[in-house]
């Protein structure tokens, strides 16, 4: 026995030397990513699966995956691009067993864990999975909702690595980025709350903003985005409400229709999982609008309707296609663009309704792509966003599709 | 008017609770458990003494397919809910499926019967611990809203205050008939 | 704070009680499983969902499921039918931390855990998943194979839940139930390796067969059944090695051919995931089969061919559907019967090659069942057994189906 | 002949190394490795001195379509594959996606390259440490042989001796020229 390591050791050293000579173009290292994203590069996150894919929609290629826990998970790529954090939760047997909360501290370029922090075990899961996490404008602070149904948010020091406490956020839900050192959520009476972090993480103060919104007749949606110091909540019947959050105080904005009277006559409305996007460099808003009487506010879109901030105005309309149809053909296993795949895809297109997406994004360059999602099915459509031709499927994108977020 | 008044006392409630559970695991998962029983019968339902006392849930058999199906998103009981249907996966619309737990805390709909055109208070409470069920996936929206009005908020994983809070599938159960409009 | 407590304790009594008159019809117990599975029943393993979900194939509905871990999950039924036994990994983060495999223990009719007996973090994952783990005929020990690539069996007492032991077996694999203490595995120089345990579930002896099968020439698969004494393995080329494990040897009986000289003219061939299924009562084998040349044994198949074991000869073919054109007109969500899913089954059921299933199971009563499954997509086919005549398809039975087991 | 002893030899040094390690957590991953470093050179390839000690792979671009497409199933190496397609997942058929480790241990595939029509002996190895790619899932089965026959075992998962075993996807590796055709 006292002879066996030796001579393991040995045999390893001739064995690998040997080895490495036959394995002339392997390459042990696993391949990494470039310090910078692409700029239409797209992570989608998918519940079944665990992970989010970075799918760079140009190529309709894969670029790498996080893996990720139970519920739905978004990457959140710290300010100097350097690392990615991703909260999740995990259970000791699966499903089952004790429950662990972690914000996961990866490396962006390589993908690979570099640590973790422990939060408390109860972050917030909900479908959307949209304003669930936020990193602070200065970077050293992530923000996770947690949901009990008690409210509060676990702050966790992205630099140092470690949890630096809970912050109370009674009657109000989620998170949103909303300066340097402070985070936005939405409350059940209409109004928002500011939490404001000390140095070290801890409360330093908060802020309620007056009453902006209607929570019975006409509630925003926690589907917002945010350009500079403005978030934009848009309400189940189209409204935008704005909340400036630059000072010291949140400045509501007066809220402006997405939808005209003739759009509300034809019964349009925004709806979706994820159904707003902006393309921050020409102020254009994206909205998914489908057909539907109230209480549709989910419902998948048909179209994307663009509008200009800077007039308030609807500049243009997509036309989605019908996701189904190709998924079909291509998941049957017909070879694109053969006789049997261009039948089916036909057959299809004739005897489907168009149930439209349920999640859109906008990448942020010059010539940006929109990007559309349906959940189960998973489906990923690529659009050129400004004239609004479909480019491509991405294939086999997923099983489950969460989450689309911006790299 | 009625109902909101209520709604604004859950809230207020939760409002209490979460400030006086936040950072205690064991109260946290009490006050869930509360909230749970509290959102059942602190809701406008009738609730006038003799048989009225547990009003029944309608019967089904009068109503013509889908409507009447608890295996179909159509069912009448439906009109709010956000998930797999428990009586797809090994359950009932009343009963989890073996090797689950059924979630206390819950989300709220109103659903008219097609029969008796009564509203009904339905509670959709989640089974939990075990994997998706994957089957019979139902999302409607019937007075669905936003995560921050989180009673009525389907979107919500809704295993809250069971051993596990991972998620299997939903029930669609009769609390009572809605006052407003009996 | 100090009377927070009692007010919280106050407060749960009125409610609760409130609560319980609220909800009159609701059983906040879940539903129990009959102490007898019922006869058309059967597990069908997923990878994705990570669970054996519990199908009634007779009524096309879910009984219930088990949740399981990374890999592939088989669930083993004890000896007195009251306890469901699960071997399977997890890891602390997902797919990354610290890797932990158990044997859960489950009750049968709750499918709750009632405990869990960890085992040494090897045990094998291979996609068939067939004779992956064995429960000793006495029902006292059950064997998880373990492949690190060295080979070993990781013996679970059940009765007292614990590990009793880890016994090698050098050049062998697989493992499947050959007596009351006994197991045999499969070894790469053609023969078969018995090892018996003593009652405290040591090692109590190892027997080797003679050679009874040509590794290089013509290997056995590992996907065999047993029908009492005797397992039957059959080849990549369809000849059937009988090894009876009766005695104190192994004896091992005549090889015959489940192909005759016209089948292997039109280039029939035994192929698949889970290719072959045994009828104990009428003593019947069912094989899965397909026409294609060497090297396709695990491609699916399009037939099930039926054998008379004591007459060595085949009495029945079944020819199975295209298992595709009713899964998407399914998964599109078309009606069932509607014009739309009969219009697209048809134009599939035209433009599709029927590719067959890769997994067949049938049930043990007097009516029996074939059921057929694909893996990705998930599908499930119930025909007549005895009548070959397809019965029904059973709807989302999951996403990518691993193994078919009875309960 | 030459192939079936070498085989042999190979399945004896499991042995030992299974009978050694067994029950060693520490030195049964040593074996791993060991079998790993073991599978690759020891096997018919091809060593003759000068430029043929490395045989460099195939030139691909002298195939058509599919054949020489690495994110293609009927790609030429792919002829023992069984799993997703690195190059279809963020790798490359020689490199694993980002955040995966690649597993030493492989099984062992024997392809015809169509541009030479020499026999090449490929490495699958696993690509392991994240969730399934879900992409490009490939499975042929030239030479492909029962989990018993280990190291010319496809059904296997081979992420072994790396930090997880959780399976992502898989490359196919030219190791050299099978002498048996050469």
């Amino acid at each position: 026995m006292r002879r066996l390591p030796r001579r393991l050791a040995l045999a390893a050293l001739v064995l690998a030397s040997v080895g490495l000579t036959g394995a002339g173009e392997v390459a042990w290292e696993s391949r990494t990513l470039p310090a910078e994203p692409g700029p239409h590069w797209i992570w989608v996150g998918d519940v079944l699966l665990r992970r989010a894919a970075l799918v760079d929609a140009d190529a309709g290629a894969f670029r790498g995956m996080v893996p990720g826990g139970v519920g739905i998970i978004a990457p959140t790529r710290s300010r100097d691009g350097r690392e990615i954090y991703l909260p999740s939760t995990y259970y000791s047997r699966g499903t089952r067993g004790d429950r662990t909360d972690v914000v996961s501290i990866l490396d962006a370029t390589s993908l690979l864990p570099l640590g973790e922090v422990v939060i408390p075990p109860k972050r917030s899961e909900h479908t959307s999975w949209v304003a669930g996490s936020a990193l602070s404008d200065d970077g050293r602070f992530l923000a996770v909702f947690n949901l009990t149904p008690a409210t509060s948010l676990s702050i966790v020091d992205v630099v140092e690595r470690r949890l630096v406490g809970e912050v109370d956020t009674p009657g109000c839900s989620l998170v949103y980025a909303a300066g340097p050192r402070r985070f936005l959520s939405l409350c059940a009476d209409g109004t928002a709350l500011a939490v404001t972090l000390d140095g070290s993480g801890q409360e330093a103060s908060k802020v309620r903003s007056e009453r902006f919104f209607d929570p019975v007749a006409d509630p925003v949606t926690e589907k917002a985005v945010r350009r500079g110091d403005e978030w934009l909540f848009v309400s189940f019947e189209g409204y935008v409400h704005p909340v400036d959050v630059s000072g010291g105080s949140l400045r509501v904005g007066d809220p402006w229709s997405l939808l005209d009277d003739a759009d509300r006559e034809g019964a349009w409305r925004v709806g979706g999982m994820q159904p707003i996007a902006l393309h921050g460099p020409s102020g254009e808003l994206y909205a998914l609008v489908h057909q539907g009487g109230v209480d549709t506010h989910k419902d998948p879109g048909t179209e994307v309707w663009v509008y200009d901030l800077a007039r308030r105005a609807r500049v243009r309309r997509v036309e989605l296609r019908n996701p189904m149809a190709s998924f079909a053909a291509d998941q049957l296993g017909l070879a694109p663009g053969s006789l049997a795949a261009r039948a089916v895809v036909l057959a299809l297109d004739l005897v489907l309704p168009n149930r439209g997406v349920e999640r859109i994004a906008v990448t942020q360059d010059p010539a940006p792509l929109l990007l559309t999602a349906t959940g189960f099915p998973a489906t990923l459509g690529v659009y050129d966003a400004r004239g609004g031709t479909h480019l491509r499927d991405v294939k086999e994108v997923g099983i489950a599709t969460s989450l689309l977020a911006l790299p | 008017m009625a109902e909101r008044s209520i709604d604004g006392w859950l809230e207020a409630t939760a409002r209490r609770l979460a400030r006086t559970t936040s950072r205690r695991g064991f109260l946290a998962r009490v006050g869930s458990a509360l909230l749970g029983a509290a959102a059942l019968p602190l809701l406008p339902v009738s609730r006038a003494s003799g048989e009225e006392a547990r009003p029944p849930a309608p019967d089904d058999s009068k109503l013509a397919g889908a409507l009447g199906d608890p295996s179909s998103c159509d069912y009448w009981r439906h009109c709010s809910i956000d998930g797999f249907l428990s009586s797809c996966c090994g359950g009932t619309h009343t009963s989890c499926p073996p090797g689950t737990e059924m979630s206390r805390v819950t989300w709220i709909g109103t659903c008219r019967n097609p029969a008796d055109g009564k509203d009904y208070i339905i509670s959709y409470n989640d089974c939990c611990g075990n994997s998706f069920c994957g089957r019979c996936l139902c999302n409607r929206n019937e007075g669905d809203r936003p995560v921050y009005l989180t009673g009525k908020a389907n979107d919500i994983n809704w295993c809250m205050g069971t051993k596990t809070t991972a998620y299997n599938s939903t029930v669609a159960i009769v609390l009572g008939v809605a006052t407003s409009s009996s």
